[in-house]
């Protein structure tokens, strides 16, 4: 490398080695990865922020961090849709990979200190929730009343099944949880996430609401809370798009003039106002 | 600063001296009957006369193909950096605008240092537009002259150039210009008269608003119809993005070695206008519409990029986007005026 | 020994195309010795009706893609003839090259990859690759540089894109002509090495003639000085070694020459002329014009002992050889020339006429004619190709009716060996034709 | 692990892709380290039933090949389409813009009905099989053979271009043919080619194939900014783009 790259010690593209310590496999698609950087210094982060995760050869892609800055090692949960993330499920423990960031805005770790918190999760949507949930679990005084609301389409695709089932022992958090299409082993609630939404007992329109999906989940979310009075501006969405850099110069994450690398992934609501193509 | 003036003969010395320096030289030339930024090997080559190049300097600054690391396995990697010193001979004032909106955007925020490298082993010599191209309009855009980023600056006043020497490297460059005399006043006002005419002149295309005005007019026109009637035609073949000096959209990509193993990851020139720009996993497509797509890139012109570098605008106005595209659909300052026409500028 | 041979090679390999070999003997008599050609037809002469006058060389180079710039300087030069187009000196000079680097490749790949194998009595290049790294090394480079010099000339290696009737819409600069100058001559120890591997095992081909008329095109009036005017592969008439003093036929009169039939062995053509069959190719040419070869393909002659008048269709591969070297040594001529006169961008004009036209090129694997009619839209209504592998199959087949009874006695490998050899020394490219090679020894 | 087996095969056509793959020149060393090549009838003599990844050159047009591709694909995991004869059926669909006896007779005079010389429409290999990558061109690019089958050997979904040739032929610094009122078609053919038919100063005639969605539709409008015609359009479509 030349000169003057070596004064600036840094080159954004370049990702760190990390190592696979725990693997298993949440549901059919989904793998849950905890990794550990090989230098042994624990990544910076907050929650809501994500990685780029790199197999050399075959690409990189920009993966949440599902775990809490509070506990050690980084958490991912990597759904098998293409390429890399196929590659990816073939790792076992011991197993290298490069990982870089972390990258973008985060949940409002401070602004949400004693109050109200909702989080509205569909599917995969759990997966950076549960960075934000955790961190809160283990502060847990400094925060009001905590529901989740967790959305699954099936009964096989559920994630951190015995996690959430803690969660739901806890007298200090309300989790509720459905699933799309009925199944004989549930006898829990069957139907959309929205369906859980008249459920909450938090005074819904002080609270902060943190929704995450895919992008269908978005419209209908959004418009239960707004029928139920919550202002925009405390509600917070996590969103997706197609990525390369992670770092706010290749371009392709721009909705209308934010880039989800660095305004996102976590927006709030009402900055979306002007954004037609975020939702 | 220091203001010289130089003959033309020996400014070919100077040209063929330069050429001898251990330097690359990169200057404009003639190609059938157009013009392109090429390595410069004789000093008859040079043409500073030309209107416009076919792409813009963007393709040394920003390079079509740039490795960024090289991988061994799936975890062990290591930058690349190809950079080398280099001169860029003759760019017009709209494209060091545009080279000096980039130098902000891949400095700021996350420290490109790929880029951000190369550029500092650049010295750029702008020259001032001998002839203005059929489809220039940076006096529209407020590009027609330029007083920043350069090393120095030529200005052809007839039988001599006025050279302006910028930067510590620019007037290092002085050093090779022995016959080179201070600009006498009557010099000056030449190069006055220069920059005057073409702040009139390079102007085939007139924008019926301050550009300053663009990011406003925007904001109100998202559902305008001529996002539709113009697209209509479009091929998605960002032909208008591959020329631009602005645009700098990439893909990052691996290729893998025999060996199956070791291998480079390169960036390369994307376009926004091409389908699967935005499309993800699962062949969802977040700007699915040619019209959407059409609107992106004018909406990043006017708009978006502008506000990320403090208002300005991210069309310079060289016309290269009008001339190249096929469906004759891609005139910025045709599809800002249309929004005009409906708008209450208020 | 047995007297029982079935030989039924079906598709033989290391040819392009597809084409059988069959052979029937029983109780020492032949009762089946075929050559077939089962390639599926393509049509071409069909395809081309209603298209235009500068689409014809863009259709027909997928006839065939080893000789495809053969196939559009032929059929370019069949539309300029009925378009009475004429073309400047540098760019016949120009396409000179660009043929001559077809031959190049062309022969190299056939001799150095896939008739090789047979001399060192192996199934493909790639066993050769570990006993003879540097020998297939050497012959890779020749290769290399032979499409390097197609890719600058005909911008791309494989269906050219520079070529259109009146002329080319690229020349290459001077630059780049300086450059090629250089890689060819580095070739030049190259093709002198591969020669001398050849050489090695130059005694693996089999001792076989066969009283052979041969026909290939012959230059009686010199076009430039120097290697062009003579051993030609671009300019001339039709001459065969059964002319006896005869004037040569001009290109225009070609389906005199070749006498197309159907025959039902294949879906390729057959021709024959003054006898039941004749040979084109390397060897055609060869005879023909031996004395005209460039000094250092003299040479190669020379090293394997390959004089005029040769019989023997195994030596189609050496002379194939001399041909790489004159190849090589015309085009350092060419460029010299061109670098001398200076490259200028040329202007192509052309005005419609309604007419007919022919012309004749000499491809890597021998004569080629092509001929077509346009109305005065310049649309074609009519053509018609005729393709150097055609011209020997019937060749092939008399070959095979003296070579069985000959050999029939060492055995049915050794017998199908010599088949398969025979047929690849003809370099056949049945793809053209249409496509080439099974043999099939029937059960 | 155990290296792929892999086997080229050809149909009607002009072999010219199987000879970019010998063109790879030093690499195909590489090629042929990196897989087992067990059946390549242009190159060697061995041949095989047994292969993962069937590389399948030309167009269909014959019932026999129908037959024979149908064994091809019950016995490769992998069917790649080598070339435009496979990917689109190349210039031997031209041929279905006639009537097929016609043809014949046009080819073969008298002899049209000997048995030998049957013919069917031309289709393209997906026309009759699964097909699971296709690499265009006519010839195939061999940057972008060799990228594939790396790509296919390490589980990577190959990258082929999804947007027109316009994209290479400007960053080539081409000035556009329509610029002279020329035709080319470059903005519906799908890239990847890197444009070197525009480059040298000739159209691009479509060897590769549509890209997903052309823009059909501007055609009529665009060609009389021009002063052209969709037929002069159609003209040019017809050589490698024909139904
Ligand atoms: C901020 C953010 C957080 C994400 N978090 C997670 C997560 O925690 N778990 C998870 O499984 N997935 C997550 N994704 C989606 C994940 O990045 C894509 O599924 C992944 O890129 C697909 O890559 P692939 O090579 O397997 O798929 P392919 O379809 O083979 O990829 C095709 C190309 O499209 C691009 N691409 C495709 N889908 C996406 C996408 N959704 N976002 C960005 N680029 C894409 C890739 O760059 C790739 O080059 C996240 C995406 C973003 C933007
Ligand atoms: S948008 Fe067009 S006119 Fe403006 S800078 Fe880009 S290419 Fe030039
Ligand atoms: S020449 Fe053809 S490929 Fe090139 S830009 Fe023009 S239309 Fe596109
Ligand atoms: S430019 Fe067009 S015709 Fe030429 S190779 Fe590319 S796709 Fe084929």
């Amino acid at each position: 490398m030349c000169e003057c790259c070596v004064q600036n010690n840094k080159d954004i593209y370049l990702p760190a080695p990390a190592t696979i310590t725990k693997r298993r496999m949440l549901n059919g698609t989904e793998l849950y990865l905890h990794l550990e950087s090989d230098s042994g210094k624990e990544m910076e982060y907050t929650p809501g922020q994500f990685v780029e995760v790199s197999l050399g050869g075959i690409g990189e892609a920009p993966i949440s961090i599902s775990s809490s800055p509070t506990q050690k090692g980084l958490e991912l949960v990597i759904r098998n849709v293409g390429t890399l993330t196929r590659a990816i499920h073939k790792l076992q423990v011991g197993d290298k990979l490069g990982v870089r960031g972390p990258y973008g805005s985060t949940y409002p770790v401070e602004q949400a200190k004693g109050k109200d918190l909702v989080f509205i999760c569909g599917g995969i949507g759990l997966v950076p929730q549960r960075s934000f949930i955790r961190y809160v679990l283990d502060h847990r005084s400094e925060y009001g009343k905590v529901t989740v609301l967790i959305g699954t389409k099936c009964y096989d695709m559920r994630l951190f099944r015995e996690e959430i089932a803690m969660w739901q022992e806890r007298k200090d958090m309300t989790v509720m949880e459905t699933i799309d299409e009925a199944h004989d082993c549930w006898d829990g609630n069957v139907g959309v996430v929205t369906t859980l939404i008249p459920k909450i007992e938090s005074d819904l329109p002080k609270s902060l609401v943190m929704v995450c999906g895919p992008p269908v989940m978005y419209k209908f979310v959004l418009m239960a809370l707004a029928e139920v009075d919550v202002p925009q501006d405390s509600i917070y969405v996590n969103l997706e798009r197609r990525m390369k850099c992670g770092v706010g110069k290749c371009g392709h994450c721009q909705i209308n003039q934010h880039y989800v690398c660095q305004d996102g992934p976590v927006f709030r609501f009402s900055d979306l106002a002007n954004v037609p193509e975020a939702i | 600063m220091s203001v010289n003036t130089i003959s033309k003969d020996r400014f070919k010395q100077f040209v063929e001296a330069l050429i001898q320096s251990d330097q690359r030289v990169v200057g404009v030339q003639a190609r059938g009957d157009r013009f392109v930024f090429d390595d410069l090997k004789a000093a008859d080559a040079l043409r500073l006369d030309y209107d416009v190049t076919i792409l813009s300097p963007r393709k040394y600054v920003l390079p079509p193909k740039e490795p960024l690391l090289k991988f061994d396995g799936r975890a062990s990697y290591e930058s690349l950096q190809e950079s080398e010193p280099m001169v860029l001979l003759g760019v017009h004032p709209y494209d060091m605008a545009a080279i000096n909106q980039m130098d902000l955007l891949f400095s700021q925020d996350e420290y490109d240092n790929h880029y951000m490298c190369r550029r500092k082993k650049m010295t750029i010599i702008a020259c001032d537009v001998a002839t203005p191209s059929e489809n220039v309009f940076a006096a529209s855009m407020g590009t027609a002259t330029v007083d920043s980023g350069y090393d120095m600056l030529l200005t052809d006043i007839g039988d001599a150039y006025v050279v302006e020497a910028a930067t510590d490297n620019g007037k290092a460059l002085m050093n090779l210009m022995p016959d080179a005399r201070p600009a006498s006043e009557a010099d000056i006002e030449k190069r006055q008269a220069v920059w005057k005419k073409n702040e009139h002149d390079l102007n085939k295309h007139m924008l019926e608003c301050k550009p300053s005005f663009l990011p406003k007019l925007l904001e109100k026109n998202y559902d305008h119809p001529v996002w539709e009637e113009k697209a209509r035609l479009c091929y998605s073949c960002g032909s208008c993005n591959q020329v631009c000096p602005t645009c700098y959209c990439f893909d990052v990509q691996d290729e893998v070695n025999w060996d199956l193993k070791t291998g480079v990851r390169y960036r390369a020139w994307d376009g926004c206008l091409l389908q699967d720009f935005a499309t993800v996993a699962g062949d969802h497509n977040f700007r699915k519409d040619r019209a959407a797509r059409f609107r992106h890139r004018l909406y990043r012109k006017g708009k978006y990029v502008p506000g990320k570098i403090g208002g300005q605008i991210a069309c310079v106005g060289c016309g290269r986007c009008i001339t190249a595209c096929t469906a004759k659909i891609a005139n910025p300052v045709d599809v800002y005026n249309q929004l005009m026409e409906r708008t209450d500028i208020g | 020994m047995s007297k029982n041979i079935n030989i039924n090679v079906h598709h033989i390999t290391r040819v392009e195309g597809h084409g059988n070999i069959v052979v029937n003997i029983t109780d020492g008599t032949i009762e089946t010795c075929q050559w077939q050609v089962p390639e599926a037809p393509r049509f071409f002469e069909a395809m081309v009706r209603g298209r235009r006058y500068d689409d014809i060389q863009t259709i027909v180079s997928r006839i065939c893609g080893i000789c495809s710039i053969s196939h559009s300087l032929v059929a370019t030069r069949a539309v300029e003839d009925a378009l009475k187009l004429e073309v400047s000196e540098q760019t016949d000079l120009v396409r000179h090259l660009m043929h001559y680097s077809e031959q190049l490749q062309s022969h190299v790949l056939h001799v150095g990859y896939l008739v090789a194998p047979d001399l060192f009595g192996e199934k493909s290049v790639v066993p050769l690759i570990p006993k003879a790294t540097d020998a297939v090394k050497t012959i890779i480079k020749a290769h290399r540089v032979a499409n390097q010099m197609s890719a600058l000339l005909c911008g791309r290696i494989t269906h050219p894109v520079t070529l259109t009737p009146g002329g080319m819409t690229r020349v290459p600069t001077e630059d780049e002509l300086r450059s090629l100058k250089k890689e060819l001559e580095a070739i030049v120890p190259d093709l002198v090495t591969i020669c001398n591997v050849v050489l090695s095992a130059a005694e693996a081909l089999p001792d076989f003639t066969r009283e052979t008329e041969y026909v290939s095109l012959k230059q009686n009036q010199p076009q430039y000085k120097g290697t062009l005017q003579e051993y030609t592969f671009y300019h001339g008439d039709i001459t065969s070694t059964d002319l006896n003093g005869k004037p040569p036929v001009p290109a225009a009169k070609w389906e005199s020459v070749a006498n197309e039939y159907v025959h039902p062995q294949s879906t390729a053509k057959w021709t024959k002329w003054h006898r039941d069959a004749y040979a084109a190719g390397a060897l055609a040419r060869f005879n023909n014009n031996a004395e005209l070869l460039s000094p250092l393909g003299k040479k190669v002659a020379e090293m394997f002992g390959l004089k005029k008048g040769c019989c023997n269709p195994y030596f189609n591969s050496i002379a194939q050889l001399a041909e790489c070297a004159h190849v090589v040594e015309g085009s350092l001529e060419v460029i010299d020339e061109l670098l001398t006169r200076g490259l200028k961008p040329e202007k192509v004009k052309v005005a419609l006429r309604a007419g007919r036209g022919h012309a004749g090129i000499e491809a890597p694997r021998g004569i080629l004619f092509h001929s077509y009619e346009f109305d005065k839209n310049g649309e074609c209504v009519w053509g018609n190709c005729c393709i150097p592998t055609n011209q020997n199959h019937a060749n092939i087949q008399l070959d095979f009716e003296k070579l069985v009874p000959q050999f029939m006695d060492e055995g049915q490998d050794a017998l199908r060996q010599k088949m398969e050899m025979l047929v690849r020394a003809y370099d056949p490219c049945i793809s053209c034709s249409t496509h080439y090679l099974d043999i099939e020894f029937v059960k | 692990m155990s290296k792929p087996r892999v086997a080229i095969f050809d149909f009607a056509c002009c072999e010219g892709c199987q000879l970019q793959i010998v063109n790879l020149e030093e690499e195909i060393i590489d090629l042929v380290g990196a897989v087992d090549v067990v059946e390549w009838r242009e190159a060697m003599s061995e041949q095989s039933h047994e292969y993962d990844i069937a590389i399948v050159e030309g167009s269909i047009t014959r019932p026999e090949d129908e037959h024979r591709l149908q064994i091809i694909r019950s016995r490769a995991k992998i069917l790649i389409a080598l070339g435009a004869c496979a990917t689109i059926g190349g210039v031997n669909k031209m041929k279905n813009n006639f009537d097929l006896n016609e043809v014949k007779r046009c080819v073969y005079g008298k002899d049209a009905e000997m048995p030998h010389l049957a013919t069917t429409t031309t289709r393209a290999l997906h026309e009759v099989v699964d097909v699971d990558f296709k690499i265009h061109g006519c010839p195939i690019n061999g940057e972008e053979f060799k990228q594939v089958v790396r790509d296919l050997l390490l589980g990577k979904k190959p990258v082929i271009p999804t947007y027109p040739v316009c994209v290479e032929c400007k960053a080539k610094e081409n000035v556009c043919r329509y610029e002279y009122d020329e035709i080319c078609l470059g903005p519906i053919i799908r890239a990847g080619c890197g444009a070197p038919c525009p480059s040298a100063g000739w159209r691009c005639f479509g060897c590769r194939g549509l890209v997903d969605n052309p823009n059909v539709d501007a055609a009529k409008e665009v060609m009389e900014k021009y002063n052209l015609t969709v037929d002069d359009l159609k003209q040019k479509m017809v050589l490698f783009n024909s139904k």
